[in-house]
């Protein structure tokens, strides 16, 4: 690519270079651990969870309601002014059928990742599963409804929302 | 100023518990593949010299850092060297408490401008000083593998006539 | 917004692509920045600044990766630091050893970019987890395809765009990389091979992806002046973009990257281009996915949203085509160490415009072209526009 | 390094109190409370006034991969350029002041954080920091690096063990008159001489204790900085450097990094010399690093800082105060925004709105910053009243 160079650096190896011990390399384990806080806005909207209740912020200047609640309006800057407690319902915005878990190996049974716009939002939309529905009849624009667990086994978690199924027409 | 509410009772305060789960696998690389396995199998301590910066590199680099050249001029080094510095360790990379102190140094080996950062053993924490002669200790041929432990610790010389012992 | 000074790129340099490279980090980086130098004539005593550019800790499990990499990249004694803009931050390096240069606090900064994904077990993808909100996402398990999918299959619905559309990105990518020395993935494949691949999270296919990689590249910037000493032939960078957009990337239509437009504009702006479409000769576009090299031909304007399938499927976009995009091969078949694949578009440009790229050359006589890269939560544009 | 000079004011701060812990906020709560207060007191609107957005962090103390995917939302920053800078506050503020400088923007945002109290594991994570071939095998804390620095300095230099607890005490003081403190003490040098040992001689109580807390910075041009206030900060010098990152390699009782970057800063100032700083806030994360930094930036000859310690120069009140905020000792250790915290104290000394700490007729004054262990990296900014 220029006159002066000639070769590129680089030495490739397979996975048996190293497995073999062709190659040295060292292992280490990490204990890389958090407690991360969940603070205002998402200590209210995980507690709210656990009551089966989904809750926005809605900022008065624009009048959006965000979901997931944060204490500020990030297109206004300005911090929001209430609390809405919203239905447990919304329309699928899109969706994704997963053969694959988070470490990258496969699944049998697929999941189906979706972003659902929540009614009562402009807009504002969570990351969450569709399930009780084949894949191939999930569509955009579909109204979903929240699946919950019993209020006994809500911890305050995402995860109190089993998933979102195909809603009743 | 802030926010029209905050949290007033411990009791709404809400954490969680989570990690980086990940666990690494490192290639020692093109200096360091050739270092460790003569430190492996010909229980040889190799730094290599920039003739440029007047400088010998340990452990062993494929160029300089400082005038950035290509380097390829590898030289055998004494396992003996001095202490340019040192510190005592009452804790582990974790954080948990050591049963023994460790004494951690860096040891300048004879013949290059560089120190290996190491465990100084068989002294006692008052003897130790910066100057101190100090040599290599290896790991028997059958337990080394090829890394930084297959020197098992730097302790006080004692060749005879050395000045700390 | 006009620059007071120009900067040019005077040198470039990077190693191969691999799966699993040999060399540590700091190897790899100094690979690239030696070719780099050695490419313009110039030594390490010649650099005034280095800014280094690196994604993830998490792939190679160091932490503070740019002061572990400061030897490695020629930071010794001098002016060094790291920026981060995610999977932007390979085209973000460039602009940020431009403001190095262009504020005039330097005359030249080295510019290099490193990423060893291959030390993370078990798989590259594991680090990718902790991308997610700790609260509102993670917990569901997510895989970084996912969020990809999700966009690329909104992309899919709103303009009614057919799979094979999107694949002829990654078989002309994929083919334009057999002229690459330094590619990981080149290999003809046809489109009904990346329709029949396998199905990793629908709509993306195992041949829509870029692999991952460890790799390193690098540039070297100087002032008008010194450029002009160092060679016949600098390459300006006449515009420089960047713009991120929420975190809470759920509440957006992620069917057009309106950061990308941002960005773009900025650097539209800065370089007095009024028309992109017809003032830009070819471009580099981020392509991790091949939907990604469309959805950025939109954002960089260099065509009407929903459009850039239709240019790719009638072979606008083929080397030899009116609009020339990744003629290098991209990261779908350089090869995609993050932040390197990201300044590798760059070096391509300079390459290009210089009339140096050998086998890859864009026919006619390129004067401006453009490189953009693009990460965090589907978040991030930023964009270079270089002139010969 | 100074080629030209532009003239660039601080125009806003904003900081919230360090804590020991915050559970009750997020890391976003704590950013917006910053960036709320430094815009109020810049008098800006960040989503019209402020045109670039420069974030500063660490993955690995977020616990969070590709960090800056979750800055923009709590700083105004969203759908506009935000980057982000690997590195203490100051090389971020170092950007921001290049992309004035170049013309690219006006007005630029400065934001660091720290959430130590997020972190469960902090000193695997700086283990992780530690070459993985070479030092990691060791296991032991990492604060040997600190040990190693102590034994050599102390050494050379001639300092002594209870010249190093004598910082301590003094700053610990210090933080008595500071609310934003989270650690202030009237502890004595012989409490840190009886403090566990940690990496002999490093006690227990000549390290920093973790803090919470977030700053932002507002930076402009000098036009626009004369549109927004009357007092405006100058900034009239700054540099930073990195020394080897190799331990290896390491001149164990000097902080190259801080001469270099002092130099740097000086030679861009074109009239402000050591002598004419009248206080210091500089990096004492380690008790003895503000003896081994007073030293390297020249403010006192070798062995020199110890004695003028125990003199009392270096008091509030004292000759030359350094650290009258009650430094990292005092306020407690806020990782990559320690160079931000401290600025902020200058500016409140320079617009004589320090309170009871208040130096007296202060006009110019240093910040200096150490990236921690085990790095050999840092920035220095000089400051001004007056639009030298």
């Amino acid at each position: 690519m220029n006159v002066r160079i000639k070769e590129f650096a680089g030495t490739s190896l397979h996975e048996e270079d190293i497995r073999q011990g062709r190659v040295l390399s060292v292992s280490y384990r990490t204990r890389a651990q958090y407690l991360w806080s969940a603070g205002v806005a998402i200590g209210r909207y995980l507690a709210e969870l656990k009551n089966g209740r989904i809750v926005g912020r809605q900022c008065d200047k624009c009048g959006r309601t965000a979901v997931p609640p944060r204490m500020f309006c990030e297109w206004c800057f300005r911090p929001n002014d209430r609390w809405v407690i919203l239905k447990d319902s919304g329309v699928v915005n899109t969706f994704s059928v997963s053969y694959i878990a988070a470490d990258a190996t496969r699944i049998t049974e697929p999941l189906i990742p979706a972003v659902i716009q929540i009614d009562g939002t402009t807009g504002a939309g969570i990351l969450h599963l569709i399930g009780q529905a084949d894949p191939k009849k999930v569509e955009f624009g579909m109204r979903v409804q929240a699946m919950w667990k019993p209020p006994q086994d809500r911890t305050g978690s995402i995860l109190d929302i089993k998933y979102f199924k195909p809603a009743e027409r | 100023m802030g926010f029209a509410e905050k949290i007033q009772s411990p009791k709404d305060i809400k954490h969680m518990e989570g990690e980086i789960p990940v666990n690494y696998l490192y290639t020692v690389g093109i200096a360091g593949e050739r270092f460790l396995r003569e430190l492996r199998d010909n229980a040889k301590i190799l730094g290599i010299r920039c003739s440029r910066c007047k400088l010998v590199h340990v452990p062993p680099r494929t160029y300089c850092e400082r005038c950035f050249e290509r380097l390829h001029d590898w030289v055998e080094l004494a396992s003996e060297g001095t202490i340019e510095t040192f510190t005592i360790c009452y804790f582990s990379a974790n954080g948990n408490r050591l049963a023994e102190p460790e004494i951690i140094a860096s040891v300048k080996l004879n013949g290059a401008t560089a120190g290996f950062i190491h465990r100084i053993r068989d002294t006692n924490d008052r003897d130790i000083r910066i100057g101190m002669n100090v040599e290599a200790v290896l790991k028997e041929r059958g337990e080394r593998v090829g890394s930084l432990l297959d020197i098992a610790y730097f302790r006080p010389c004692r060749r005879v006539g050395s000045e700390s012992y | 917004m006009l620059a007071k000074k120009r900067v040019a790129v005077v040198g470039a340099g990077m190693t191969k692509f691999m799966r699993r490279a040999q060399e540590t980090g700091k190897e790899l980086a100094y690979e690239a920045a030696r070719m780099a130098l050695d490419s313009c004539g110039l030594r390490i005593q010649d650099i005034e600044s280095v800014t280094m550019g690196s994604a993830p800790d998490a792939f190679d499990g160091v932490h503070m990766k740019g002061e572990y990499l400061i030897d490695g990249s020629g930071g010794w004694r001098k002016p060094y630091m790291r920026n981060y803009v995610g999977g932007g931050t390979g085209v973000f390096a460039a602009i940020h050893g431009w403001q190095h240069v262009a504020s005039g606090l330097f005359d030249t900064c080295l510019v290099v970019c490193e990423e060893k994904m291959s030390s993370c077990k078990p798989h590259p993808q594991a680090a990718f987890q902790t991308i997610f909100d700790n609260f509102t996402e993670r917990p569901l398990g997510p895989n970084l395809v996912w969020i990809f999918a999700l966009e690329m299959h909104r992309y899919m619905h709103v303009h009614k765009i057919p799979k094979e559309k999107i694949a002829v990105v990654s078989v002309k990518n994929k083919k334009n990389a057999m002229d690459h020395p330094c590619a990981q993935l080149a290999q003809k494949i046809t489109v009904e091979d990346v329709l029949n691949s396998e199905v990793l999270v629908w709509p993306v296919q195992r041949l829509d992806i870029s692999p991952t990689s460890d790799g390193a590249a690098a540039v070297v910037l100087a002032s008008e002046d010194v450029a002009r000493k160092i060679t016949d032939s600098p390459v300006w960078i006449d515009g420089v973009g960047w713009n991120l957009d929420t975190a809470y990337w759920t509440s957006r239509d992620l069917y057009y990257p309106q950061y990308v437009e941002n960005a773009a504009r900025m650097a539209y702006q800065m370089a007095g281009i009024r028309n992109p479409r017809e003032e830009i000769d070819f471009a580099e576009p981020y392509d991790p996915f091949d939907y990604k090299e469309l959805h950025h031909m939109e954002g960089l304007m260099l065509c009407a949203k929903g459009e850039a399938p239709t240019l790719a499927w009638e072979g606008v976009t083929q080397r030899d085509g009116k609009l020339p995009i990744c003629p290098s091969g991209g990261l779908l078949g350089v090869g995609n160490p993050i932040a390197a694949a990201g300044m590798m578009k760059i070096c391509e440009l300079f390459w290009q415009l210089r009339r140096e790229a050998g086998k890859r050359q864009v026919p006619g006589n390129p004067k401006t072209a453009v490189a953009q890269a693009w990460g965090d939560l589907m978040q991030v544009g930023t964009v270079v526009v270089m002139r010969a | 390094m100074v080629k030209e000079m532009t003239r660039i004011a601080i125009i806003g701060i904003g900081m919230t109190q360090l804590r020991s812990i915050t559970p009750d906020l997020s890391y976003k709560e704590m950013m917006f409370e910053a960036a709320l207060k430094a815009y109020n007191d810049a008098g800006v609107d960040p989503r019209t006034d402020v045109q670039s957005f420069v974030c500063s962090s660490e993955d690995f103390l977020e616990g969070t991969s590709i960090f800056d995917e979750y800055v923009p939302d709590q700083i105004g920053g969203s759908l506009k350029p935000v980057c982000t800078i690997s590195g203490d506050g100051l090389y971020s503020l170092a950007t921001a002041y290049m992309q004035i400088s170049a013309g690219l923007v006006d007005v630029a945002a400065v934001e660091a954080h720290s959430k130590a109290s997020d972190i469960a594991s902090i000193r695997s994570i700086m283990s992780l920091a530690l070459d993985p071939i070479y030092v990691r095998p060791l296991d032991v804390d990492p604060y040997f690096v600190g040990g190693l620095e102590m034994t050599r300095f102390l050494h050379d230099s001639g300092n002594t063990r209870e010249q190093c607890a004598l910082v301590v005490e003094k700053n610990r003081r210090n933080a008595l008159k500071n609310p934003y403190a989270a650690y202030p003490s009237m502890l004595t040098a012989q409490d840190v001489l009886k403090s566990d040992h940690m990496c002999q001689p490093l006690r227990r109580m000549d390290v920093a204790e973790p803090a919470d807390g977030a700053a932002v910075v507002v930076l402009a041009s000098e036009e626009k900085a004369k549109k927004f206030r009357d007092d405006p900060v100058w900034i009239v010098g700054l540099g930073w450097c990195s020394d080897t990152p190799c331990l290896e390699a390491r001149q164990w009782g000097e902080a190259v990094y801080a001469k270099m970057a002092a130099n740097e800063a000086f030679r861009m100032t074109e009239n402000v010399r050591p002598q004419d700083i009248d206080l210091l806030e500089i990096d004492d994360s380690l008790s003895f690093k503000e003896l081994q930094h007073l030293e390297a930036m020249g403010f006192c000859g070798k062995g020199e800082a110890g004695p003028l310690t125990k003199e009392g120069a270096t008091k509030l009140g004292g000759e030359l105060p350094v650290n009258a905020s009650g430094g990292s000792l005092g306020m407690g250790y806020t990782f990559e925004m320690v160079g931000l915290q401290r600025l902020c104290e200058v500016v409140l000394q320079l617009r004589n709105q320090a309170g009871e700490r208040q130096v007296r007729n202060a006009e110019k004054g240093l910040v200096q910053c150490w990236r921690g262990i085990p790095t050999a990296s840092g920035a220095v900014v000089i400051l001004s009243s007056e639009r030298s």
